[in-house]
């Protein structure tokens, strides 16, 4: 294989957002856009990994490296942002604004790579930053109503996220005296840090209640764009967590309580709150709200069992490829749908659908199989406690899972055609879905799964479908019609109406009055009589003081004058 | 004495009120002429003949000749009293405050007086006897230079603001003898004390104001030339004392090292020469002041 | 010869020839001018290599004869006439400065004899010689007042020359008094004085007087008038150096001892604080420029005022060098100002502080200078008025004279609000002007003002150089 | 003695002609009171020159005498004019 | 000739300002080859300057005012950070005003004026006592009046009016404060680690009173709240001028004299002594939040930046009061970053203006389409003041905040925390505008703005990336910053 | 001889201010301008000779005499004039149209 210097990674994108700044590169530039993930890609699969490279001069001292963990997650990436930079470039080929667009995609894309591969605390938030700032680009690319309803909370959640992750950054670096981003973790940082930097982290996973952005900002932004939203910068929320959090030495109980209970929560309200939704990106997003608080269970596992962490850790990332994989697949798919006009081609599209939506809800022999698998197997290292009721919960999160499939597939299968949508757009689809169904055995050792596990894989399915349809049929005999939700939830009661002006009011009216006013005075009329008796006074007045006051003299009267001359 | 002391006292406040308080000019001037003749007679019973004769001069001459003249020009009063009731109560009192204040002051002086004694000492030396020409002249003649500046300067005032040049009326053919008679007096006068001031009361301002009475007194009579070249000669005159006594002080110094340090010898012959000029200068000066000067030829 | 001797009969001697023919008076004026600088440089140069001199005049010693003391203060002082002088009589030469209307060469024995006068009244060691100079300086400045000729110029003449009168009159009775105590009118009697009740109200009466003719507040009265109605060469003659000859005259007499009575201290303070804030209230409201400044001028001869009276003497020389820093600034400034003012008026046409923003006229370096002497007068870095008032309040705050550093920074903000009426009016631009409008030809008075306020500005830089004269002042 | 009584004397007679000087009525009366005045100040000045034997105040009584006339002559030759 | 080098680098401005000054309005070319040439020589010789002193040179030269005062100029890295940028900045501002302003009036007097400007910032700078600092300070004052006039509306009078209540009062106070010192004290040269001997001892409550006095002074040009108020009114002036007052002389002159005062006048243990850091950083914190909280409600872009300043200059002051080495680095390096970020958002804003007659929030849709090049820069500085890494504003929090740990005040990260999220929502909104929302149907037809005007604000723009990603390198502000702070804090 | 003269001198000084008083008195009581010139011209005049007459008998030097004499000359050449003049410019006003 080829060796690619690791600061290569983020490089090549910013290298190119760069050049895409000249007017005159810019066609070419932005044909290069699905190449620009592949150095990472290929840094990623090589063997060796590449060197680890410290460049001082940057910033505070900037190192990267290929990590254990980062080069999963560098590869899942890298390729779901080649893919997904592909069918943008076809999606969006006639958008007057898709510049503005590539330049967003590229910064994202090097964030999102570049914080997989930093290793100091300075550059990662960099990197995160940048990723999060330009994802908002994305977000509001469309400038509807609903993009910039979703980009005013996407961007006000990610700048709270990135300003509280700054402050726990920092706390743990100061705290520890090291910008090593592996310090975090360590023993000496303070709660309060990695309660900090979990929070951000949080918000960019999209546990609840921080999810609200989410399901705004991935039915507002151009399917590729969900799709790295989803596929690739929510795991980039993983990531952090799994690099910050001092995972697999000590128990946390209290933490790992409160991130179960949000992952719970997460787990039970996606389904019930996505079903309600009419938007196919929306349900989606929603089942990402759920699969990511999956991958937070897991996690609030391992924060209460440290010894399961070495188990639980490849189960996590397993999982978010395989999300990563299956999710871009269906956002991938959706401008598909809008490709294709109803009829064979529309059904074959959504069989092609259904096997993500499939792998997703743990189909066995699915990616989703597997990585549920070996969820189970870590979580199984840590079954103590209220920990027995992780099974549960993994049974939940895919009916969830399923019944929200089921919904996007039905909803997608309604989707009007767009005409304006080139047919082409699918090619990346199909590349991914290929991904998918490929999944399985891309993973280097997979865990051992026997037939009943599958068996029991298939139950949440089963039973999804079985709602789907009673519920379908009652619905249909009562002729009743799901009532849609607005998007936003809560924040819909404060959305603004159509014509927004954000954040804007004209200014407060000046004020008057700092200086002293001078108004026209009268002529100055000399009165020199009055001056004439000032005189007077005056003299008088100095001569009694200064003989009042003076030192008692000998007091001589009668000195005739006339001798003087 | 006391009773002619006290008498003269209140005949000069008297004077002073009426000079003050008339509502005519030409009263006010009348009484101000009257104050100035008790004035002289003051310095005479203050031992100060010197001053007297210079109260004389101008007091009773020049003055009045030339308030008359300035009351022509600004004609009859109008309007009541500056400042009313009020401002004269006001004014009385501060006045009679800073009178109290200098009557205790000067009750009250006492201790040493250096001064005299000092002249008397050096008095031969200064070149003349009469001591208040010596100190006038030669002990302090930088201030008497300077006072003879204040001259040059009101001099150099008038011819600036330009009044208009007096035309007196003619007073016909019976003024002729008085001038006859009293010009040449006064020009007699005027050298006796000029030559006597070396050792007895008198000098230049006594003698240029003499002078300069007698002058007037041949312009409003309407007698001897006039016009622009006797102005103008008149002007250059008046200026010239001023020159010659500064010329003198730095000859001096050129001569002796010491600024206004007449030769030793010779200062008696300095001063009178000094004097002299500064006589027909002082005169020049207060016929201009009166006449006003004539329209200078501009550039 | 000596430069003492020399510089005050130069003057005279060319007043007396200016006086007598109006067509040398010009070249005459100006040479002597020039040369009176030219010797009170040579004069300072003497007094920093040689010392304080003591000349008798005639020979004759002190008590008997008059003495002029050539010291550092009196240096000072010179230098200051001196410099001023050539600014206004560069501006005075310009042929079309107006002045009076019946004698267009008026202007030069007035000047000179003021000069003259001035040099005197500095040298001067003696009481009754300083009212003879006193003589001169009224009545010349009286003339100068009256310059223009106009009716509102002889009123404010009229009441200019009463005024003087009285405080003549005043500083005469103050000086036969002292006479009478002490036998003497040197100034070696002044400690003297002070220990006679009789010596102190002589010494009251001639502050009195010299109260008057500073236009001390609340002797002021006849200032703003004769200040503002004068040709603008005159009024910077006034402005800058004939009060400042009271305001010396006083610094000398307190060096001297004189000033060590409480009352007189005390009221020179108060009269000066009480002169900064009256006279700048009234700069705050005049709607002519040239009465703005004529106030000013009351405002800032307080602050001088105030510095003399809070100067515990000669004991420490902190406080009285800094009211001499601020006599020169001021001087400067002051006069600047006056020149700039009537190059002003002259483009304008008139002096109305509201119609300043001419829409066809752009400012010009008059304006310019103006706005620079303003920066001086207020004191701003690196002025000399800032290094003044820097000395002031050091000195004030070592006594703890809270109140006095609280009045001098008041009457610093107000000078500041009331010059800048007019000088945000000189940065006029934009829609005040019109895209054609011109701007004024350079011309001489333009060159004096700006030469005088740059100096005043520079002065601070150089402040050296006085306060090393002001040590060798005989006290 | 009778030599000092003398001088007060005429300084009364002097000083007589203030009433008149007040009252007018008209100006030429004022001027004439002054005259006379003057005329009173130089025999004072000769009394007491007489009196306290002190020759040089006859000076000043002649300088008295030899301007008296001036304002006199200045009162007729410039109230012609007058308006 | 090297001990003369700090009075050189004064002389190309101070002298060219009377030259320029007198100029006929119309001899553009001549006035700006003096600007330009001026410019560049002194940029030559600070470079010249900052290479002496980092390999350790002492610069003097004074003159005697008076008895115990003198003018000194010196030379020291605190002096070079602040030289560097406003030689730099004044380089770039010049070029900018001299096409922003082409065919203007009265420009022989802004150039002069601006010329003046800068040599007082540069006398601030090497100003080697306080009494020195207090005469370039108030000279600033002066300089700077006319040109915040400059355009002669009623409305520019009224701000030149505030201008000079606000600036004219803190001179005051800070004249007041360093006369009373210097009565205490005597001479009072910068001098790391501070002068005043055993005085806060002996006269603790006049010292405290001092140190109060001296503040408020500058803090009036720091815009510390409640004595910002002039500087929102201010922004009429033209954008050059804005720039000038923003980022290279005016509120840098406070902050940099609020530096000194800590640092060299009474050294950073005898400010913790007597208890006066704390309040120092507490007023800043309040004028971090107050000006971010006002500036969310500007429609006016100029106002909205310049509210942005009264809170971005504080970080400067706090890193200064929070009394700990780290704090020191955020706040010296935020000189520097605030000023070119702040440079950047100003210029742009000028072009804004000079280009479309955009000038306000509201009217900045589609500037990013129609003006992109100068969005981008203006971006940059924005995401740059938001803190944004790896811009340059990123870098001074990031020690901010450290600084604040160190201290023990983990609410300082709060505190940045706060102030970048007001940051952000302040503008963000704008750069939505510019870059998501078309530009309106009657846009104003794009008048010609040539590169006079589009170079500064780019090359701000990349000195705003390159302070940040280049700040471990040994001559970048942070560095420098390191280095003078290990003098303070040896 | 001197003791005659001075008393000479005495009734000579005491008439010419009885003369004074006269005149005073004629200023005082006399009813209008041109009968009060009398008193300037006659009475003052002759009050004055005999003033100066006197002074010159006490003072007994001929050297005195001359400036007396000088005086009494000047005032009664001045009162002349003056009285004359005045009268004159008072009737020519009065018989003017």
């Amino acid at each position: 294989m080829i060796a690619v210097p690791i600061w290569l990674v983020p490089a090549v994108p910013l290298a190119l957002l760069v050049a895409f700044c000249v007017p005159v590169l810019r066609p070419g530039v932005r044909s290069l856009v699905p190449i620009a993930p592949l150095a990472g890609l290929l840094a990623a699969l090589a063997d060796p990994v590449p060197a680890p490279a410290r460049i001082d001069w940057l910033m505070l001292g900037t190192e990267f490296a290929m990590t254990d963990l980062g080069r999963p997650f560098v590869a899942f990436t890298a390729a779901l942002w080649s893919l997904a930079g592909w069918q943008a470039l076809r999606l969006l080929r006639d958008d007057p604004a898709r510049d503005r667009f590539f330049a967003c995609m590229l910064m994202a894309m090097a964030g999102n790579l570049g914080l997989l591969v930093a290793q100091d605390i300075a550059s990662f938030y960099a990197f995160f930053a940048a990723m999060s700032l330009s994802s908002w680009g994305l977000v509001l690319h469309g400038m509807g109503a609903a993009q910039r309803f979703a980009g005013r909370v996407y961007i006000g959640f990610a700048i709270a996220g990135e300003v509280v992750l700054f402050a726990g950054l920092s706390l743990a670096s100061f705290a520890t005296g090291d910008t090593r981003l592996a310090a975090t973790a360590g023993p000496e940082v303070p709660a309060l840090a990695t309660a900090l930097m979990a929070a951000g982290l949080l918000v960019k996973l999209g546990a609840v209640p921080l999810h609200l952005w989410l399901p705004l900002a991935h039915a507002a932004a151009p399917a590729p764009a969900s799709a790295v939203l989803s596929g690739a910068m929510l795991k980039a929320g993983l990531f952090g967590l799994m690099t910050i959090l001092p995972l697999g030495t000590e128990a946390e109980p209290g933490a790992a309580a409160t991130l179960a209970a949000i992952a719970l929560a997460g787990l039970i309200l996606a389904p019930c709150l996505g079903l309600l939704h009419g938007d196919p990106k929306a349900v989606l997003a929603y089942s990402s709200v759920g699969q990511m608080s999956l991958m937070a269970l897991g996690l609030a596992a391992a924060l209460a069992a440290p010894a399961a962490w070495p188990a639980i850790a490849p189960a996590l990332v397993l999982l978010a490829a395989h999300h990563a994989f299956a999710k871009a697949a269906l956002f991938l798919g959706v401008p598909t749908i809008w490709a294709t006009a109803r009829g064979p081609a529309r059904s074959a599209v959504l069989v092609l659908l259904a096997l993500p939506a499939l792998a997703l809800a743990g189909m066995p022999a699915t990616s989703g199989a597997t990585a549920k698998a070996a969820l189970k197997t870590g979580l199984d290292g840590a079954a103590d406690g209220w920990l027995v009721w992780l099974e549960p919960a993994l049974f939940a999160a895919s009916l969830g899972t399923a019944l929200l499939m089921i919904r996007a597939l039905i909803l997608l299968a309604g989707a009007a055609p767009k005409p304006d949508v080139a047919a082409d757009v699918s090619l990346p689809w199909l590349a991914m879905s290929g991904l998918v169904v490929a999944g399985p055995w891309l993973v280097p050792d997979p865990p051992v799964t026997d037939a009943a596990a599958g068996l029991s894989d298939l139950a949440p399915i089963v039973v999804a479908v079985a709602l789907a349809v009673g519920v379908a049929v009652v619905l249909r005999g009562a002729r009743l019609s799901v009532a849609t939700m607005p998007p936003g939830e809560v924040l819909s009661l404060v959305a603004r109406r159509p014509e927004p002006e954000p954040v804007l009011a004209l200014s407060a009216p000046v004020r008057r009055g700092h200086a002293l006013v001078v108004r026209r005075s009268r002529p100055l009329t000399p009165r020199p009589e009055r001056g004439a008796l000032a005189i007077l006074f005056v003299a008088a007045a100095l001569a009694f003081a200064m003989a009042v006051t003076g030192p008692e003299t000998t007091h001589e009267p009668e000195t005739p004058m006339s001798d003087t001359l | 004495m006391i009773a002619f002391d006290i008498v003269l006292t209140l005949g000069l406040l008297a004077c002073a009120a009426m000079a003050l308080t008339l509502r005519d000019r030409t009263a006010s001037i009348a009484a101000f002429v009257v104050a100035g003749l008790l004035i002289a007679l003051s310095w005479v019973r203050l031992a100060a003949p010197d001053v007297a004769l210079a109260e004389a001069a101008i007091g009773a001459g020049v003055t009045g000749a030339l308030f008359l003249r300035s009351a022509r020009r600004i004609g009859p009063i109008t309007g009541g009293p500056v400042g009313g009731m009020s401002a004269s109560i006001a004014a009385a009192l501060g006045a009679g405050g800073l009178s109290a204040a200098l009557f205790w002051a000067f009750a009250g002086t006492s201790g040493p007086v250096p001064y005299p004694p000092l002249v008397a000492a050096n008095l031969e030396a200064s070149g003349v006897t009469n001591p208040v020409t010596a100190v006038l002249l030669n002990f302090r003649a930088w201030d008497t230079l300077l006072e003879i500046a204040v001259l040059a300067v009101a001099l150099a005032l008038v011819v600036m603001l330009g009044p208009a040049p007096v035309v007196p009326r003619a007073l016909g053919e019976l003024v002729l003898p008085f001038a006859r008679i009293v010009v040449p007096l006064a020009i007699l006068v005027a050298g006796h004390l000029l030559w006597q001031g070396a050792t007895a009361p008198g000098g230049a301002f006594q003698a240029g104001a003499v002078l300069a009475g007698g002058m007037l007194a041949l312009v409003l009579a309407g007698i001897g030339p006039a016009g622009e070249r006797i102005v103008r000669g008149a002007l250059l005159l008046g200026l010239a004392g001023l020159a010659v006594f500064v010329g003198a002080a730095l000859a001096a110094e050129g001569l002796t090292g010491r600024f206004l340090g007449y030769p030793a010898g010779a200062e008696k012959a300095w001063i009178i020469a000094i004097e002299a000029s500064l006589t027909l200068s002082i005169a020049a000066t207060l016929c201009l002041l009166f006449t006003g000067p004539v329209r200078r030829p501009h550039q | 010869m000596t430069e003492a001797s020399l510089i005050v009969s130069l003057p005279l001697l060319a007043a007396v020839v200016t006086a007598a023919s109006a067509r040398v008076a010009r070249p005459v004026g100006l040479i002597a001018t020039a040369a009176n600088a030219a010797l009170a440089i040579l004069l300072a140069r003497r007094v920093l290599a040689e010392g304080a001199q003591v000349t008798h005049l005639g020979g004759w010693e002190a008590p008997l004869g008059i003495a002029f003391e050539t010291d550092g203060l009196a240096a000072v002082m010179i230098l200051m006439a001196a410099i001023v002088g050539v600014a206004v009589a560069v501006q005075a030469s310009d042929d079309r400065t107006p002045r009076s209307a019946t004698d267009p060469g008026a202007f030069w024995p007035l000047w000179l004899a003021t000069l003259g006068a001035m040099n005197a009244l500095f040298l001067s060691a003696d009481l009754f010689n300083l009212y003879v100079t006193f003589e001169i300086l009224g009545l010349a400045a009286v003339g100068l007042t009256a310059l223009t000729g106009t009716r509102r110029a002889l009123r404010a003449a009229f009441d200019y020359l009463s005024a003087g009168l009285a405080g003549s009159l005043l500083l005469l009775l103050g000086v036969a008094l002292a006479y009478a105590a002490a036998g003497q009118v040197d100034l070696s009697v002044v400690p003297a004085l002070t220990e006679s009740a009789q010596g102190r109200i002589s010494l009251a009466l001639i502050f009195a007087g010299l109260a008057v003719k500073a236009a001390l507040f609340p002797l002021h009265f006849w200032m703003p008038a004769a200040h503002s109605s004068a040709a603008p060469v005159a009024s910077a003659l006034l402005s800058a150096l004939v009060v400042k000859a009271a305001i010396y005259v006083a610094l000398r007499l307190s060096l001297d001892g004189g000033i060590g009575a409480e009352p007189l201290r005390v009221a020179m303070a108060a009269a000066g604080a009480g002169a900064m804030l009256w006279g700048s209230w009234h700069a705050l409201r005049a709607d002519r420029l040239k009465l703005l400044v004529a106030h000013s001028t009351v405002a800032q001869v307080g602050l001088i005022s105030l510095a003399l009276g809070v100067a515990p003497g000669a004991a420490d020389s902190t406080l009285w060098h800094a009211a001499v820093l601020l006599m020169l600034s001021h001087a400067f400034a002051k006069a600047a100002m006056f020149l700039a003012v009537g190059r002003i008026a002259e483009e304008l046409g008139h002096d109305r502080i509201s119609g300043l923003n001419r829409e066809e006229l752009r400012p010009g370096a008059a304006e310019f200078a103006f706005a620079v002497a303003a920066v001086s007068l207020i004191g701003l870095p690196p002025t000399a008025g800032f290094v003044g008032k820097w000395v002031l309040i050091e000195g004030l705050i070592d006594r703890d004279a809270w109140i006095w550093v609280a009045l001098v920074f008041a009457g610093t903000v107000l000078s500041a609000a009331y010059l800048s009426r007019v000088v945000s009016r000189c940065l006029r631009g934009g829609p005040h002007v019109a895209p054609g409008a011109r701007r004024p030809q350079w011309r001489a008075g333009d060159v004096a003002a700006l030469g005088l306020a740059v100096s005043a500005l520079l002065l601070g830089l150089g402040s050296a150089l006085p306060f090393a004269l002001l040590e060798i002042t005989v006290t | 003695m009778i030599l000092e009584v003398l001088p007060f004397l005429s300084l009364l007679a002097t000083l007589a002609s203030l009433p008149r000087l007040l009252l007018g009525p008209g100006a030429a009366d004022r001027i004439v009171a002054a005259q006379l005045a003057g005329t009173g100040a130089v025999a004072t000045l000769i009394l007491l020159g007489a009196a306290t034997a002190t020759p040089p105040l006859y000076d000043v009584a002649l300088v008295f005498a030899a301007l008296a006339a001036v304002t006199g002559l200045a009162f007729v030759a410039l109230s012609g004019r007058a308006r | 000739m090297s001990d003369l080098l700090p009075l050189a680098i004064l002389l190309t401005s101070l002298g060219v300002a009377p030259v320029i000054l007198a100029l006929p309005d119309h001899w553009s070319r001549l006035r700006t080859a003096l600007n330009l040439g001026a410019a560049t020589i002194k940029v030559a010789l600070v470079a010249w300057l900052s290479m002496a002193v980092a390999s350790g040179a002492d610069f003097g030269v004074g003159i005697a005012i008076a008895p115990g005062l003198s003018l000194e100029l010196q030379a020291d890295a605190l002096s070079v950070l602040f030289l560097a940028l406003s030689s730099v900045l004044w380089l770039l501002t010049t070029i900018y005003a001299v096409g922003y302003l082409e065919g203007g009036t009265d420009r022989s007097r802004f150039f002069g004026f601006f010329s003046l400007c800068v040599a007082s910032t540069v006398g601030i700078a090497m100003a080697g006592n306080l009494f020195t600092f207090l005469v370039f300070f108030e000279l600033l004052t002066l300089a700077t009046w006319p040109l915040v006039v400059h355009r002669g509306s009623a409305e520019a009078h009224r701000a030149g009016r505030i201008y000079l209540i606000y600036t004219l009062g803190g001179g005051l106070a800070l004249t007041l404060g360093t006369i009373w010192l210097y009565a205490l004290a005597g001479d009072v040269p910068f001098t790391p680690r501070g002068v005043l001997g055993d005085l806060p001892e002996t006269h603790r409550a006049s010292v405290t009173a001092i140190f109060v006095l001296l503040i408020a002074g500058v803090g009036v040009k720091a815009a510390l709240v409640p004595l910002h108020g002039w500087l929102p009114v201010s922004m009429v002036a033209p954008a050059p001028v804005s720039a000038l007052l923003h980022a290279v002389a005016v509120v840098k002159s406070g902050a940099y004299g609020i530096m000194r005062i800590v640092y060299d006048v009474y050294g950073v243990d005898t400010v913790q002594a007597l208890g006066l850091a704390l309040p120092l950083a507490a007023l800043a914190a309040l004028t971090i939040l107050w000006g971010s909280i006002r500036a969310l409600r500007q429609d006016d872009l100029k106002k909205r930046l310049a509210y942005s300043t009264v809170s971005q200059v504080s970080y400067i002051t706090l890193g200064v009061a929070l009394i700990s080495p780290l704090a020191a680095i955020g706040g010296l390096a935020h000189l520097i970053h605030q000023g070119i970020m702040k440079i950047t958002l100003f210029l742009a804003a000028g072009n804004f203006a000079e280009a479309r007659g955009v000038k306000t929030v509201s009217a900045m849709d589609g500037m990013g389409r129609l003006m992109p090049g100068t969005t981008l820069a203006f971006t940059i500085g924005a995401l740059g003041m938001i803190g944004i890494p790896p811009l340059a504003g990123f870098v001074s929090k990031w020690y901010l905040g450290a600084g604040g740990l160190d201290v023990g005040q983990p609410a300082v990260i709060a505190l940045l925390a706060g102030s970048s999220l007001l940051n952000a929502a302040y503008f963000l909104p704008i750069l939505q505008r510019a870059w998501f929302r078309p530009p309106p149907e009657d846009v104003v037809p794009k008048r010609g703005i040539g590169w006079m005007l589009v170079a500064p604000p780019a090359v701000t723009a990349a000195l705003v990336v390159a302070a940040g990603l280049l700040a471990n390198a040994p001559f970048s502000p942070l560095g420098w910053t390191r280095f003078i702070v290990s003098l303070e804090y040896l | 001889m001197s003791a005659a003269l001075f008393g000479l001198g005495l009734v000579l000084m005491s008439l010419g201010i009885v003369f004074l008083f006269v005149a005073a008195l004629g200023l005082w009581r006399l009813p209008d301008l041109l009968s009060r010139l009398h008193v300037l011209t006659k009475a003052d005049t002759a009050g004055l000779a005999l003033v100066a007459l006197g002074a010159a008998c006490v003072s007994g030097s001929l050297a005195a005499l001359l400036p007396l004499l000088l005086c009494v000359v000047l005032v009664a050449i001045s009162g002349a004039t003056i009285g004359h003049l005045v009268a004159r410019s008072v009737t020519r006003r009065e018989t003017a149209p």
